[in-house]
């Protein structure tokens, strides 16, 4: 896999900000006056008790909500209100905290299709199934094995994932959001309903991303222990407010995040 | 259902049997291998395995689920209170005191929270003040849910949505839950808290329950009895407390090899071999 | 300039010029509004429960009302005709869910539609062999159904009430509000609405499907057979009302799959916009636009509310 | 064994089985009393067979593929949308078409038509002839001047067919016209077009429909109190439709060219030999009614075109061709219908080499409350519009088929 | 024992993304192909006219809708009014340059359904499920309409109707009364072979997975770069260039002639019914559906009456038309349990049992 190469963007810069962003359905506030940032190649880790709105902070940064209020700085320029397809072509990829994946394709289809912003070869080409259609194919197909390998799931490469159990579908996600080659990596509690020994694996995965090819990663996760051990900062949501940002060690020692969160044994 | 039923004459007796079942999907997928269990009367057993195990489709084709997924019991016979159960509509299962929590949610996104948890005592028969009496202490256990009781559930998070989930088959007031993966999605404090609810049902009400989990640490920390699925086989049983001095089930499952918790970072990329499996 | 007149001035001062036949063709459109709500009705309340599109709801209509008609014809009384023409629309249910929806329980949607389509070939087959393909008229007397015209001299004109129409209002309004009370007070609306949301979840919490199916589907075939009375009453009884259940998808879509105030007031909207639309406007593109009327109305709706004006909505949540 | 292969379209399924199922008794019966009481036509026995088409154009195409390698020698499509695509077949397989009163009018034209047989008249003559039976009540052609006609027809070719004749009419006449679509899924509904009516208040109102259509169109008519008196169809109402209406349906009528009732010795042999012999699908009391007779007289037709056909070839048993040939020899006088037991049924019919219609007179009838009523003389078609509209139509056919075969059958006598 | 992976390894990409990976299945393919042409020289004018072609003609619509409703999961009731744009494109087109060869017009109808297709595809956006079905009935109501009221359309026939005048190929003709079964059928065949090809070229590579992207997770696919509305939009616009050709098909080399009427609302059912019952998302369960809903009805027709003479029942054909219809529609409920997916995850589901025969699984 190539690293994506921004000049302008370099290891520490803040990559993405939010700032004052609320959001509201109706009576519901999911989110109030939350600010935090991402910066560039970090792992930043956000968590809180359920329905402290952390998914929806991901939808807001991806473009399936808009703010109500407050405003998203992705790469220094104030986004618009757009579709969630401008983001990801934008260069923000994610995956889903109920698996979301296209369940009757195989699984290499799947990650194909995550390629489908990459390709271009036009219509009439396709129809045929030939000369640059063909060639493109092949070349993505290329790419696409080799993420295949890195997330060690060559034997299931056929199988149509809606049979594959929960985890796996959790890692053939994370192969079709790497297949987008974003720059920033959205991961909505990717080791839940894992064994410990999935989440190993999985954490080896995160972290070779984020290291090899200095993807910035936001991650949500309720596991402590990964959190605490991936995430180079952490920012901390509850009822939709922020309560803490800060290191890992920082947080886990903050009294409000222990009460409202982590419970007493942690 | 009143649990002066349950408290029938033999304490030791099996709730329920699981003999030697093969389950096929579609005609062609053989999922499970010849998989034999028992749950006591009272017990919480737990069903470990990792991902694809079949653990699912275990509890899917105890409570008969698995023919609204075009799966199959191909072999072997399960028994509820001494009874075939394998012929019975889910719905009857209910009827006779045993509920499924459905992995991955499954709540009736159209509803309310607070409907949800309704329909959950669709098959009593008690009255409406009994009913009312339930879902207070649902609310009690998940005050969370009751802040949202009268969000769709379809809008809820998805720790919500799990919350509901559980709310919803307890309404039942069943004698045996089959539970998917409770922890799931669930934020540390609650999911301390559904082992303790799972406890305190199984102490105060006579519930047994047969706990399919992820979070071993956990599982065995609450069960009595446990039994490990490798590929649709069961690989190992035992009381808890045996599986936990496993060395095996320390090192993939609890993650204390050695006796120090390992980092995540620490990870290496290497083939690890169950010795199970030699 | 002069088309400009005939589409946006011209109608509106016909329709002061004569209010007499504004209030006749509002009349006309509310009552082919009900009639419609009575059909989607049916779809509704099938559709409320299981998430089937029932295709056969047409059917049905025509094959109650044969059954009572046929009936009559064979020298049965015309109410112990209407008590076994419902015990008909009993077991019809009984076996639709036996033979049908059980075996395709958690399918989806898709499925079982194609499934009542199946269905509508075997009760076209069916029917056609017991009752034969003649029409047949509907025993209106019989069933002391009123006949006759109330003519009313007003506003310069005369506009004329029909008695059966205005029956099959009242009929209809009392159904839906029944239906309706029915559905939202009891435990087994909350558990309709439950099996429609997810087959499985509803079966795992011990939702008795079997019954639920029998339930609406005996329901839905009453108001098929007060559908087949009322339309067969007002256009003979014969294997091409089915037809007419087409006209019912635009109601159901304008008021919601799964609302029974949306299948009426849908009903109402369409009927109205229909025959105004045909009436004032259809003559300047030669008539005959009713056939696609309802449809764009419904379309318009839609792209305003895509669930239709009372329909559940459509959760986007990821 | 001797015998002639004559299939029978039929739909006694569907939305139209309605008026489908009297015509197929209808024909069947006469055609089934030939072969019991004479043993068939010219000692040829004939060979029935009934294909359902429920009206349905694919099916009926398959009806006709699935006979034609059994040797039919004559095919009745019964349905306009049926006859379009066989058209174009019947010249290639040598199998005549006949498709009475309905299909494309046009093919009247014998020379350009050689396979295709629609008599006794075409929906222009009809139309023409209703128009004029009006103009006679007012006193005159001249007197419609200023009147307005409504014209409430099936959405269809069939429905729309008749409009250019009408709106010619309308202007060299100077009344008016008002149109009435009736679109097939609404053919139930028709509150709108009365509500229509009753805006434009037309004088007269013309019906052009099929099954279901007319039935409701009456009782709508009845509904909006329409003067029924003043509402006329083409023929194709049964009594059926007419009864829908009630007694206030009484003073409805329509065109039609032969008799209704069972007063002919042919139609009590039909009831002798068929009907108590329970050889027929229809009950005794519809034996005799006006969509019964109109498939005893397209019966009428096919055995007449097998006799004409077995008398010119000399043959017994005829194919295709012969029938072709015999049914441009028909000639239906008043002596041969007296010689069929058909005396008075109806209108003399004599069809030829190049007229494949005959353009025969109508009369109207009324419905009394209870049964149909002659009212009037034969009313002859207004040949000169029509004509015109007839070689226009058939010219343009053949033009824009370019490539339609010429006409190479012989004729047998000089037209 | 033939019919077996083992022993086929594929080296390169290309092989292995290969529409049909395995050796056995090629074979087949072709042979069927062959047999297929064959037919035209061994089967007889019924079997062509009758079956064969109006199969042909229905798999390709079905093959149409296939695309937008089992590839791309959006319900449409419009196929009828979809054929009908392409028949009457035709028609016009064929008329007004009668020196063009019609081959070449048959083709290019297609792009005026296309464009009509995209058109009232417009509301997909926003509109789904069985709700979007009314945008389509919007057109097929509408559209059908159109064809009645405008008379140009059919270069003011007073029969109002469509009729194919006589059109050659290479000398022979293909079209109008003069054109055998044979060389319809050949052309049917051609046309409908060639367009499976290019569908399935489109289906398997980057265009299909978008479809079936949007269809199986359309929030999932759009947050992944796929924009809905354009990849929705050339779903209608692919499927009614196959239907528009299939209805030009239709009315000039099946009917020779026919009028508006069937494009009616009851042809898109006909032809939605037969993508469900073959299976959503299979091209070759489009022919199985075809098969089985126009095919089976016809051989019931034959095979009834069959079976019941030698009872001595001797029944009218409306008897057998009524029982025709109760078979019909309750082997459709019955192959609907067997499997829901359709005819054609049966046969996949026997393919697999086959590969690993003599073993059940
Ligand atoms: N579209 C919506 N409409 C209404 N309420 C919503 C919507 N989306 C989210 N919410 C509400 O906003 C709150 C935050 O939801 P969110 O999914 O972001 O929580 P979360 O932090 O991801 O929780 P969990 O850990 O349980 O997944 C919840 O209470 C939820 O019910
Ligand atoms: N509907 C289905 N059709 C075909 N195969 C299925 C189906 N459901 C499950 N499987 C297969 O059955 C096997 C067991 O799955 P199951 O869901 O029971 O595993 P599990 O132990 O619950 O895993 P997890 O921990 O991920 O939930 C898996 O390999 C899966 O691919
Ligand atoms: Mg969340
Ligand atoms: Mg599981």
């Amino acid at each position: 896999m190539r690293a994506p190469d921004n000049p302008v963007f370099a290891k520490g810069d803040v990559l993405l900000a939010v700032e004052n962003v609320s959001l509201g359905f109706g009576g519901v506030k999911a989110l109030t006056d939350v600010s935090f940032d991402i910066r560039k190649s970090e792992i930043r880790a956000i968590i809180g008790p359920n329905g402290a709105g952390k998914t929806s902070m991901l939808n807001c940064i991806n473009g399936f909500y808009y703010p109500t209020e407050g405003r998203i700085t992705f790469k220094g320029v104030k986004r618009p209100k757009m579709r969630p397809y401008e983001a990801a072509r934008g260069g923000i990829a994610r995956t889903f905290q109920n698996v979301a994946l296209f369940k009757s394709m195989s699984t290499l289809d799947n990650i194909m299709a995550g390629r489908s912003i990459k390709m271009h070869s036009n219509f009439f080409w396709q129809l045929f199934r030939h000369g640059p259609a063909m060639k493109e194919e092949v070349e993505h197909r290329r790419f696409v094995e080799e993420i295949i390998d890195f997330l060690e799931i060559q034997h299931i490469r056929k199988t149509p994932v809606g049979r594959l159990p929960y985890g796996l579908q959790k890692r053939v996600e994370l192969g079709r959001a790497l297949a987008m080659e974003p720059e920033l990596l959205l991961l909505d509690e990717p080791m839940a309903g894992m064994n410990l020994e999935e989440k190993e694996d999985m954490s080896r995965f995160i972290l070779e991303v984020n290291q090899q090819y200095g993807t910035t990663i936001a991650l949500i996760e309720h596991d402590m222990g990964v959190v605490m051990d991936l995430s180079d900062r952490v920012v901390v949501l509850e009822y939709g407010r922020k309560i803490a940002d800060g290191t890992p060690s920082e947080v886990k020692g903050d009294q409000r995040v222990i009460d409202a969160y982590l419970g007493v044994a942690h | 259902m009143s649990s002066a039923v349950q408290m029938q004459p033999q304490a030791t007796q099996t709730v329920l049997t699981v003999n030697n079942i093969e389950v096929v999907y579609d005609h062609v997928i053989l999922v499970l291998k010849g998989v034999s269990l028992n749950v006591p009367k009272g017990g919480i057993v737990a069903l470990l395995g990792a991902n694809g195990a079949g653990k699912t489709t275990t509890l899917k084709a105890i409570s008969n689920l698995l023919r609204a997924e075009r799966g199959e019991v191909t072999k072997g016979s399960i028994e509820f209170n001494g009874e075939r159960v394998d012929k019975l509509s889910p719905n009857e299962l209910v009827r006779r005191g045993c509920i499924q929590v459905l992995e991955g949610r499954h709540c009736f996104g159209h509803l309310t929270i607070e409907e949800n948890l309704l329909t959950g005592a669709f098959t009593r028969k008690d009255g409406n003040a009994a009913i009312r009496r339930d879902i207070e202490a649902i609310y009690e256990y998940f005050p969370r849910l009751k802040q949202r009781r009268t969000s769709m559930a379809g809008y809820t998070s998805g720790g919500e949505q799990q919350m509901c989930a559980i709310g919803r088959a307890m309404m039942s007031k069943p004698s045996m839950i089959l539970l998917d993966e409770p922890s799931m999605g669930l934020a540390p404090q609650i999911v301390e808290e559904i082992f303790e609810i799972v406890r305190k049902l199984n102490a105060t009400e006579g519930v047994s329950f047969l706990l399919a989990e992820q979070n071993t640490n956990m599982a065995l920390k609450y069960a009595t009895y446990g039994y490990i699925l490798e590929t649709g086989r069961v690989v190992m049983d035992g009381p808890a407390q045996m599986l936990r001095e496993n060395e095996d089930v320390k090192e993939f499952y609890l993650g204390v090899s050695e006796g120090d918790r390992k980092s995540f970072r620490a990870v290496k990329s290497y083939k690890r071999r169950k010795r199970w499996l030699a | 300039m002069d088309i400009l007149y005939k589409i946006f001035i011209e109608p509106f001062v016909f329709m002061g010029e004569a209010p007499d036949l504004l209030i006749q063709t509002l009349w006309e459109g509310l009552v082919s509004g009900v009639l419609y709500a009575l059909i989607a009705l049916g779809f509704v309340l099938i559709f409320k429960a299981s998430g089937v599109f029932n295709f056969a709801q047409g059917i049905m209509v025509v094959f109650a009302a044969l059954t009572l008609v046929g009936l009559y014809e064979k020298g049965v009384p015309a109410f112990l005709a209407l008590i076994l023409a419902v015990l008909v629309m009993l077991v019809l249910a009984v076996v639709v869910e036996r033979v049908v929806l059980r075996p395709l329980v958690n399918q989806p949607d898709i499925i079982l539609f194609m499934a009542t389509f199946g269905l509508t070939y075997f009760l076209i087959g069916f029917g056609e062999l017991i009752f034969g393909g003649n029409p047949k008229e509907m025993i209106t007397d019989a069933l002391f159904l009123p006949q006759g015209t109330t003519e009313l001299d007003m506003l310069g004109g005369m506009v004329r009430f029909q008695h059966l129409d205005i029956a099959a209002a009242v009929i209809a309004s009392i159904m839906i509000g029944l239906l309706a009370v029915f559905f939202s007070k009891t435990r087994i609306g909350r558990a309709l609405r439950a099996v429609a949301d997810s087959h499985k979840a509803a079966l795992s919490v011990g939702i008795s499907l079997n019954q639920i199916w029998v339930i609406v589907w005996f329901a839905a075939g009453i108001v098929a057979l007060v559908a087949g009375i009322m339309w067969g009453a007002r256009s003979g009884v014969s294997f091409s009302l089915q037809i007419i259940a087409l006209k019912a998808l635009p109601v159901l879509i304008l008021g919601g799959f799964t609302s029974i105030p949306g299948a009426i007031i849908g009903g109402l909207i369409i009927g109205v916009g229909e025959k105004i639309g045909e009436f004032y406007w259809g003559p300047l593109v030669g008539g005959g636009v009713e056939t696609w009327l309802a449809y764009v109305i419904a379309l318009l709706f839609l792209l305003y509310r895509p669930q239709g004006l009372f329909g559940e909505k459509i959760i986007e949540r990821i | 064994q001797d015998s002639v292969y004559v299939p029978l379209f039929t739909y006694r399924t569907g939305p139209f089985a309605g008026s489908g199922t009297h015509i197929a008794d209808g024909m069947h019966d006469y055609l089934r009393m030939l072969n019991e009481r004479d043993g068939g036509i010219g000692g040829v026995k004939l060979v029935l067979e009934e294909c359902e088409t429920g009206y349905d154009t694919k099916k009926g195409v398959e009806c006709y593929e699935s006979v034609k390698g059994k040797n039919p020698v004559i095919v009745n499509p019964w349905s306009t949308g049926i006859t379009l695509p066989l058209i174009p077949r019947a010249s290639v397989d040598k199998i005549p078409i006949l498709s009475m009163a309905y299909g494309l009018s046009a093919s009247a034209r014998g020379d350009i038509f050689p396979w295709v047989f629609n008599p006794p008249a075409t929906y222009w003559d009809g139309l023409s002839m209703i128009v004029k039976y009006i103009g006679e009540k007012e006193g005159g052609l001249e007197k419609l001047k200023g009147k307005k006609i409504g014209f409430l027809h099936l959405d269809a070719a069939f429905g729309k067919e008749p409009v250019p004749l009408l709106q010619e009419l309308a202007k060299d006449i100077g009344f008016e016209v008002a149109l009435y679509p009736v679109a097939a899924q609404d053919m139930q509904n028709q509150s709108s077009q009365w509500l229509s009516a009753r805006r434009d208040r037309p004088d007269y109102m013309i019906m052009w429909g099929w099954g279901s259509m007319n039935g409701a169109a009456v009782k709508e008519a009845v509904r909006s109190g329409y003067p029924m008196d003043k509402f006329y169809s083409v023929w194709w109402p049964g009594e059926d439709d007419a009864r829908a209406g009630g007694a206030g349906a009484k003073g409805f009528k329509m065109l039609n060219w032969h008799a209704v009732g069972t007063n002919f010795p042919a139609i009590q042999d039909i009831q002798k030999h068929v009907v108590d012999k329970g050889l027929s699908k229809a009950s005794k009391d519809k034996v005799g009614e006006l969509l019964y007779n109109r498939g005893v007289y397209n019966s009428l037709l096919i055995a007449e075109g097998i006799a004409q056909a077995q008398k010119v070839t000399g043959k017994k048993v005829v194919t295709g061709e012969d029938v072709r040939r015999g049914m441009e020899n028909i000639k239906l006088d008043p002596a041969r219908l007296k010689e069929l037991g058909l005396e008075g049924f109806t209108d003399q019919l004599v069809l030829s080499c190049s007229d494949h219609n005959g353009h025969r007179a109508a009369f109207m009838q009324e419905w009394d409350g209870t049964k149909w009523v002659k009212i009037s003389n034969p009313i002859e078609p207004m040949t000169d519009r029509v004509k015109g509209q007839l070689e226009a139509a058939a010219k343009d056919y053949a033009e824009k088929n370019a490539g339609w075969p010429k006409r190479t059958e012989a004729c047998d006598k000089a037209s | 024992m033939l019919y077996r992976e083992a022993g086929q390894f594929k080296t390169n990409y290309v092989a292995d993304s290969a529409i049909f990976p395995l050796r056995q299945d090629r074979i087949g393919l072709g042979l069927i192909i062959i047999a297929a042409y064959a037919l035209a020289f061994l089967g007889n004018s019924f079997l062509l006219q009758a079956v064969m072609i109006p199969f042909l003609v229905f798999s390709l619509a079905s093959i149409g809708l296939n695309i937008l409703t089992g590839y791309t999961g959006l319900l449409s009731l419009g196929t009828g009014a979809f054929m009908g744009v392409g028949a009457y494109a035709c028609y016009k087109l064929m008329t007004a340059f009668p020196e063009v060869n019609v081959i070449v017009w048959i083709f290019v109808s297609g792009f005026f359904s296309a464009a009509i297709g995209a058109l009232f595809g417009l509301p997909s956006l926003r509109i789904k499920g069985f709700y979007l079905a009314v945008a389509t009935l919007a057109a097929q109501f509408f559209l059908q309409w159109c064809f009645i009221r405008i008379p140009w359309l059919v270069n003011y026939n007073v029969s109002g109707a469509l009729d194919a005048p006589l059109r050659t190929l290479f000398g022979t003709p293909i079209m109008g009364p003069n054109a055998t079964p044979q060389t319809r059928y050949l052309v049917v065949l051609t046309i409908v072979i060639l367009l499976t090809w290019l569908a399935s070229n489109l289906v398997h590579g980057r265009i299909g997975r978008m479809w079936i992207a949007i269809r199986d997770m359309d929030l999932a696919a759009e947050l992944m770069g796929i924009r809905p509305l354009q990849t929705k939009l050339l779903a209608f616009a692919v499927s009614s260039y196959y239907c528009g050709v299939a209805g030009a098909l239709l009315v000039f080399l099946w009917y020779g002639g026919a009028e508006y009427d069937v494009f009616n609302i009851n042809q898109s059912f006909f032809i939605l019914f037969m993508v469900i019952i073959g299976g959503l998302g299979s091209l070759i369960g489009s022919f199985f559906g075809a098969a089985l809903i126009f095919i089976l009805p016809i051989v019931l027709g034959i095979v009834l009456p069959a079976i019941m003479s030698p009872f001595g029942i001797s029944v009218g054909a409306d008897v057998i038309e009524h029982l025709r219809f109760m078979i019909v529609g309750a082997l459709i409920i019955f192959f609907l349990i067997v499997e829901p997916h359709g005819l054609a995850r049966l046969w996949q589901i026997g393919k697999q049992k086959l590969l690993v025969w003599p073993f059940p699984y």
